[in-house]
């Protein structure tokens, strides 16, 4: 019996990025591409199930889709769509600096990419911070922050016990009380749970695609890629597209109603 | 010695066909389940390792063997199928002319209405030889209204109206269980229905009782009408609606600020958005609920929700009532 | 490689020092038979958990009352059993195990694709299941595995976000290990080794975690949602606020339908090579037992619905449901006959992995049949949410997938451990499990057409007979899970030597010694024939072989 | 190891394959010109005329599934991948599809909120 294992015939025969399982370095970056996409499928299904309810609820209740979208802040939302759209474009160029061996135009784009990514997180954040603020009674978040200019709410929308749609949006008027019971607005409540429920699982996912770059910067910063080795560049950045993909519907589906 | 029974009793319209199924079902698979391990068993005994006999040409594939056994059983399931799916469908379709209870369920007890206005709690009187149509809704979970000797089932949903009809055949006292999981005495969701022919059913709805209703208060003097003079369950929900105002907008005549209800049950109705629906229970609970949702044709959207207004029970007497107008209507 | 002794290297064996040193080179090992070992231990241990669940439930119903617990305490007992049993038992138990050990065997590769995802999964699994210990624990959940909406969400009080965080996160060591697999029998199969050459346990694992990637999310994204509407206390299932508790159902079955197939599927796999193995012939109709789990693995994703017949869906639905459910019994029917006509002509040996094998066929075609019963609309109408539903799919998944379960255990246990169990132990053990489990639920087919409903804490008093047949042979059960246990706890001291090929199968990882080598393979095989290559003449020259006192 | 190669080669001719920097702008122009048409049909149908709300979310809809489509082929080199990556790449949306079609033929077929077919 041979007492060479393997491992060691393979790190001399190939470089260290060639992990103890794999024969060769193509086997490694399919196996690496295929399992990425793997998981993307999960990725596409697990939003799906909010896709799903989505769909179910604006079926059940048109009206109130059209009259809660409004509320939404659509030109910031629009803002971040571009800044998504430009996000996967640095991506798609750093996989091919990556692929080029081109290392500094690599970090180059790597660093636009999260820049472009935490813009849209602190887009996002001033988004929801908007509506949280108007649940304290605060007219936007910065005099919610001072405590200034508070007054009695007349509009909160954050789904929970003091969810209250603004009268002037409803299509029924204001001058039946009992039309403003939790029933009747559990249409706009609902709109407002799968919104915050679906951008705020994308968020999560934008916060954790931060993660994977920044990982692919540092290991870019030490050398680790070649023009032959850039798998890691290549699944963060399927990784990255995912998330563009999924603002890219949830954008015209709360957005533009 | 304690009865032990192994077979459900039959009683109901359904139960025979359902077990003429059944029983095909248990044949064909005692013809698989009963024939293939004797296959087995010989198999494994005659090509035991210690048997001489001979296996020469194994054979490790045939095409003909796999269609055979792809097909034949792929007849006798569409067969089973297309005999359960007709019964199915007529099993979830009421007729026409059907006697009409209203159910509500509750953690953990069934609460019972006759259109007459008695009233009875785990317990289900119905008549013989005559469809009755089970309203069915929920105050808090979902729970199943479920009949053993009649073989039939039906989920009770909170927020609407599950439907569930038979037609009793044999006099007697059944099961009556709760077959989803509803909660810590799920198991003493229980109860029984009583059988009786018509005549007994009629005398047993003129029986005056003390029942407790949904809402925990007792009522002892129940307004008991003869069953074949009115239907004071409508009664019920004639007082409610002009209580409530109803009338303020829905005229009878027509001309209101809403429309007249006058022949609505069954029709069919135009709304505002071009689509139209049929005016069943479901619809009319819906409009009375949350009365935005479907705007008739022609009308505004003014009607104020009653949500949270009025109970389960009452809104099961004003249904009854704008059926009664259908009733009449024609 | 002699018989006489153990390899000198194996991937068991490992040079630390210090019990620290071994700690680690266990748990944080990349090693995929090590960490199948991690799982075999971990998943029997909750197998053990749900099964005293079980138990306690049987006892309770020995009478009609509810005299030895409160009404609370069996609905927390049976909803232990169920979440442990279901997802943490039935779900990783093959694939995690026996897939975890055998995929890169079987395919002459070192390892998974991505070894340390593998370990993660493990580790998902362990904080999963340590939640729906502490929520066991800290009282109990009162749900059900089901999880209904409104009840689950709004009025159930017991642990229930603490459950549904703990089936959420081994939902995803689930998806890592269908990821893996799939990687790994895509890109790094054995030079030679063709998709058609592949064992049919692989084919099995591999429509498996398609099912897993595809499917799992969805549970995850029900059950989130779950937690968001008890947490906030807003109505995405609540009707009393807008929601639909149908959504819950449609979602919840649209994981938990094809989860039945990420049961039963590896399980038919591992029937498979025993079969093959134990009558010394190549199996019949291979392409159709392979393509017959892909077309369950896609079929299976079509027919949810029909568990919802009474729930109010629509009744156009319900047909189509059932009309594709039908569908999906034929290639289960499939694998049935081709097993069967496996047998015609091999050489046949009752050693305990066939005992089980036979088992299986004859159980999982009993809960086969039941499961058309259920499919045709109209009878299910009458028996859903009954003892017969019960009794169907215990027929299933005990008598399906755990019978496998153990089958596979044996049948590589000389593999994992590199010694023999006690093969007499093994068969009465085998006897006991198959005589126990059909008088424990035989009786509850009667039951459910009685009309008997499941989750009953209390039930009528004519039932009480069979609920006794039940629970006796559910004792006699519990002793045949028992048995194994201690007898192959005592083969790791005390059994014989197994060598590589005890045997006699074909397939790679008998190629291999006995425990193998930490990468498997000291050289990448290269195949050359397909699965089960017995010649032809392989069952004669077997039975020729055999004398009175060769093992039967 | 050179007989050691890795046999599932049926896509080795094209992995060399290479989606170039200009045809990453390509995408990118055409991208911002789908988002501005979003907008835009949103704009206009909230401002200047009204047409029904199926036709909206279909033209919404078709826009993001172009985009999608963009995105996955070049910036996702799906178009350039095995074949297997394309099957699990357009698996995972058929299986959305299927989960779609399914739940939501269930509602409109049973009518919730109620809405009654011709099997009640």
């Amino acid at each position: 019996m041979a007492t060479i294992t393997h491992e060691e015939a393979h790190v001399h025969a190939h470089g260290p990025e060639l992990q103890h399982q794999f024969e060769t370095p193509e086997q490694q970056k399919e196996a690496a591409t295929l399992g990425m996409w793997a998981f993307l499928v999960t990725e596409i299904m697990l939003f799906g199930g909010i896709f799903m309810a989505y769909i179910v609820y604006r079926w059940a209740f048109p009206e109130a889709w059209e009259e809660s979208a409004a509320l939404l802040n659509t030109p910031l939302a629009t803002v971040n769509t571009v800044v998504l759209l430009v996000s996967s474009l640095t991506v798609a160029l750093a996989v091919n600096a990556a692929e080029e061996g081109n290392k500094r135009r690599l970090l180059t784009m790597l660093a636009l990419t999260m820049l472009l990514g935490l813009t849209f997180l602190v887009i996002k954040g001033y988004e929801y911070s908007e509506k949280f603020a108007h649940c304290a009674g605060a007219k936007d978040p910065i005099s919610w922050i001072t405590g200034s200019d508070l007054h009695e709410s007349h509009e909160c929308l954050v789904p929970g016990r003091g969810f209250l749609f603004p009268e002037e949006h409803g299509a029924t008027g204001g001058s039946h009380g009992a039309a403003h019971t939790a029933s009747m607005q559990s249409g706009h409540q609902l709109f407002f749970l799968l919104y915050f429920c679906a951008t705020g699982l994308h968020a999560i996912h934008m916060i954790i695609g931060l993660g994977v770059m920044s990982a692919i910067t540092i290991m870019a910063l030490r050398d680790r890629f070649s023009p032959t080795y850039f798998t890691p560049v290549e699944i963060g950045g399927l990784y990255w597209h995912l998330i563009d993909i999924i603002w890219v519907f949830l954008f015209p589906l709360f957005y533009l109603v | 010695m304690r009865d032990f029974p192994l077979f459900p009793e039959q009683a109901s319209t359904f139960a025979n066909q359902v077990d003429q199924l059944y029983f095909f079902l248990v044949a064909l698979s005692l013809i698989f389940a009963g024939v293939l391990p004797f296959v087995i068993l010989y198999l494994i005994v005659r090509y035991h390792r210690s048997q001489k006999v001979d296996r020469s040409n194994p054979v490790d594939s045939n095409l003909k063997l796999e269609l055979t056994w792809t097909l034949i059983p792929l007849a006798l399931v569409m067969l089973v199928f297309f005999w359960g799916a007709f019964l199915y469908v007529q099993m979830r379709t009421p007729p026409a002319r059907t006697l009409d209870v209203y159910v509500i369920g509750k953690q953990w007890m069934w609460h019972v209405q006759h259109p007459n206005g008695k009233r009875e709690n785990n317990e289900l009187h119905v008549p013989i030889g005559q469809p009755v149509k089970l309203i069915m809704t929920s105050q808090d979970v979902i729970h199943s209204f479920y009949i053993p000797a009649f073989r039939i089932k039906q989920d009770v949903l909170p927020g609407r109206y599950t439907i569930m009809w038979f037609e009793a055949t044999k006099p007697g006292e059944y099961h009556l269980f709760c077959a989803e999981y509803c909660g810590t005495e799920h198991s003493l969701m229980i109860g029984r229905v009583v059988a009786l022919p018509l005549a007994d059913y009629e005398r047993w709805l003129a029986t005056p009782g003390p029942v407790v209703l949904p809402d925990g208060t007792i009522d002892t003097g129940q307004a008991i009408v003869a069953p074949s003079i009115g239907d004071p369950m409508a009664a019920a929900g004639a007082r409610l609606f002009t209580n409530l105002g109803c009338l303020g907008c829905h005229a009878m005549a027509g001309g209101g600020v809403g429309p007249s209800l006058q022949g609505l049950y069954g029709a069919t109705e135009k709304l505002a958005d071009g689509s139209t629906v049929v005016a069943d229970e479901n619809y009319l609970r819906e409009s009375i609920l949350n009365p935005n949702a479907k705007i008739v044709a022609g009308y505004a959207a003014v009607m104020p929700s009653y949500q949270g207004q009025i109970s389960e029970d009452q809104l099961n007497q004003l249904i009854a009532y704008i059926k009664s107008l259908a009733d009449t209507g024609n | 490689m002699s018989t006489i002794s153990l390899p000198q290297s194996s991937y068991i064996r490992d040079n630390s020092r210090t019990f620290i040193d071994w700690l680690k080179s266990w748990l944080l090992t990349v090693d995929h038979k090590r960490i199948a070992i991690l799982y075999l231990l971990s998943i029997n241990f909750f197998f053990l958990l749900g099964g005293l669940a079980a138990t306690l439930v049987r006892v309770e119903l020995i009478t009609p009352q509810g005299d030895l617990m409160s009404s609370d305490v069996y609905n927390r007992a049976f909803t232990l059993h169920g979440v442990i049993m279901v997802f943490f038992f039935l779900i990783p138990s093959i694939p995690a195990v026996l897939g975890n050990f055998l995929v890169p065997l079987m395919i002459g590769a070192r390892d998974l694709a991505f070894p340390r995802l593998n370990l993660l999964s493990w580790y998902l699994y362990m904080i999963g299941g340590i939640f729906a210990l502490i929520a066991a624990v800290f009282g109990g959940v009162d749900t059900g595995w089901t999880f209904y909406t409104p009840f689950t969400s709004t009025y159930s009080n017991s642990n229930v976000v603490m459950s549904i965080t703990g089936v959420f996160i081994m939902g995803f060591s689930s998806i890592l290990t269908g990821l893996n697999f799939i990687a790994t029998i895509h890109k790094m199969r054995a030079p030679g080794l063709t998709w058609f050459r592949l064992p049919l346990f692989i084919w099995a694992n591999y429509a498996t975690s398609i099912i897993q990637i595809l499917a799992t999310p969805v549970l995850g994204i029900a059950l989130l949602l779950v937690i968001v509407e008890r947490v906030w206390g807003v109505g995405i299932y609540d009707p009393a606020l807008g929601g639909d508790p149908l959504l819950f159902q449609h979602l919840f079955w649209f994981y938990s339908h094809p989860a039945v197939y990420i049961m039963i599927l590896p399980a038919m796999g591992v029937i498979s090579e025993l079969i093959s193995t134990f009558s010394r012939k190549r199996i019949f109709g291979y392409e159709f037992i392979a393509f017959s789990s892909i077309a369950i693995a896609i079929l299976g994703f079509l027919v949810w619905g029909h568990h919802m017949f009474v729930s109010s869906q629509s009744v156009y639905a319900g047909l189509i449901f059932s009309f594709i459910t039908m569908l999906v019994a034929i290639p289960s029917a499939i694998k049935v006959f081709n097993w069967t006509a496996t047998l015609y002509k091999g050489s046949i040996s009752y050693r305990t992995p066939m005992l089980y094998a036979l088992g299986f066929i004859g159980l999982f075609v009993i809960g086969g049949l039941t499961g058309i019963f259920l499919g045709v609309t109209a009878v299910d109408l009458h028996v859903t949410d009954t003892y017969f539903v019960v009794a169907h799919f215990h027929y299933v998944m005990v008598g399906g997938t755990i019978m496998a379960y153990l089958g596979g255990i044996h049948f590589w246990w000389p593999k994992m451990t590199g010694r023999m169990y006690n093969e007499i132990w093994g068969s009465i053990a085998a006897l006991i499990i198959f005589v126990g489990f059909n008088m424990t639920f035989f009786p509850q087919f009667i039951l459910g057409y009685l009309g008997m409903p499941r989750r009953y804490h209390v039930y009528p008093p004519e039932f009480q007979i069979l609920h006794v047949m039940s629970t006796a042979g559910a004792s006699i059960l519990a002793i045949g899970f028992i048995v194994p246990l201690i007898y192959l706890a005592i083969s790791l001291r005390k059994g014989a030597i197994a060598g590589d090929n005890p045997w006699g199968a074909t397939g790679l990882e008998w190629k291999t010694s006995s425990p193998p080598p930490t990468f498997n393979f000291d050289k990448t095989p290269i195949v050359t024939e397909e699965a089960y290559a017995y010649p032809p003449e392989a069952a004669e020259r077997d039975a020729a072989s055999w004398r009175p006192g060769s093992p039967l | 190891m050179a007989e050691q190669q890795h046999t599932n080669a049926h896509h080795h001719g094209d992995r060399h394959t290479h989606i170039s920097r200009g045809t990453y702008y390509r995408v990118f122009v055409a991208l911002m010109v789908l988002m501005v048409l979003t907008v835009a049909a949103w704009w206009v149908e909230k401002n200047l005329l009204h047409i029904p709300g199926w036709l909206a979310v279909t033209i919404a809809m078709s826009i993001a599934i172009a985009k999608t489509v963009l995105i996955v082929l070049y910036f996702m080199h799906v178009k350039i991948s095995s074949r297997m990556t394309q099957v699990y790449a357009a698996g995972a949306f058929v299986w959305l599809i299927i989960l779609f079609v399914i739940t939501m033929g269930d509602y409109v077929a049973r009518g919730w909120p109620p809405q009654p077919g011709p099997l009640p």
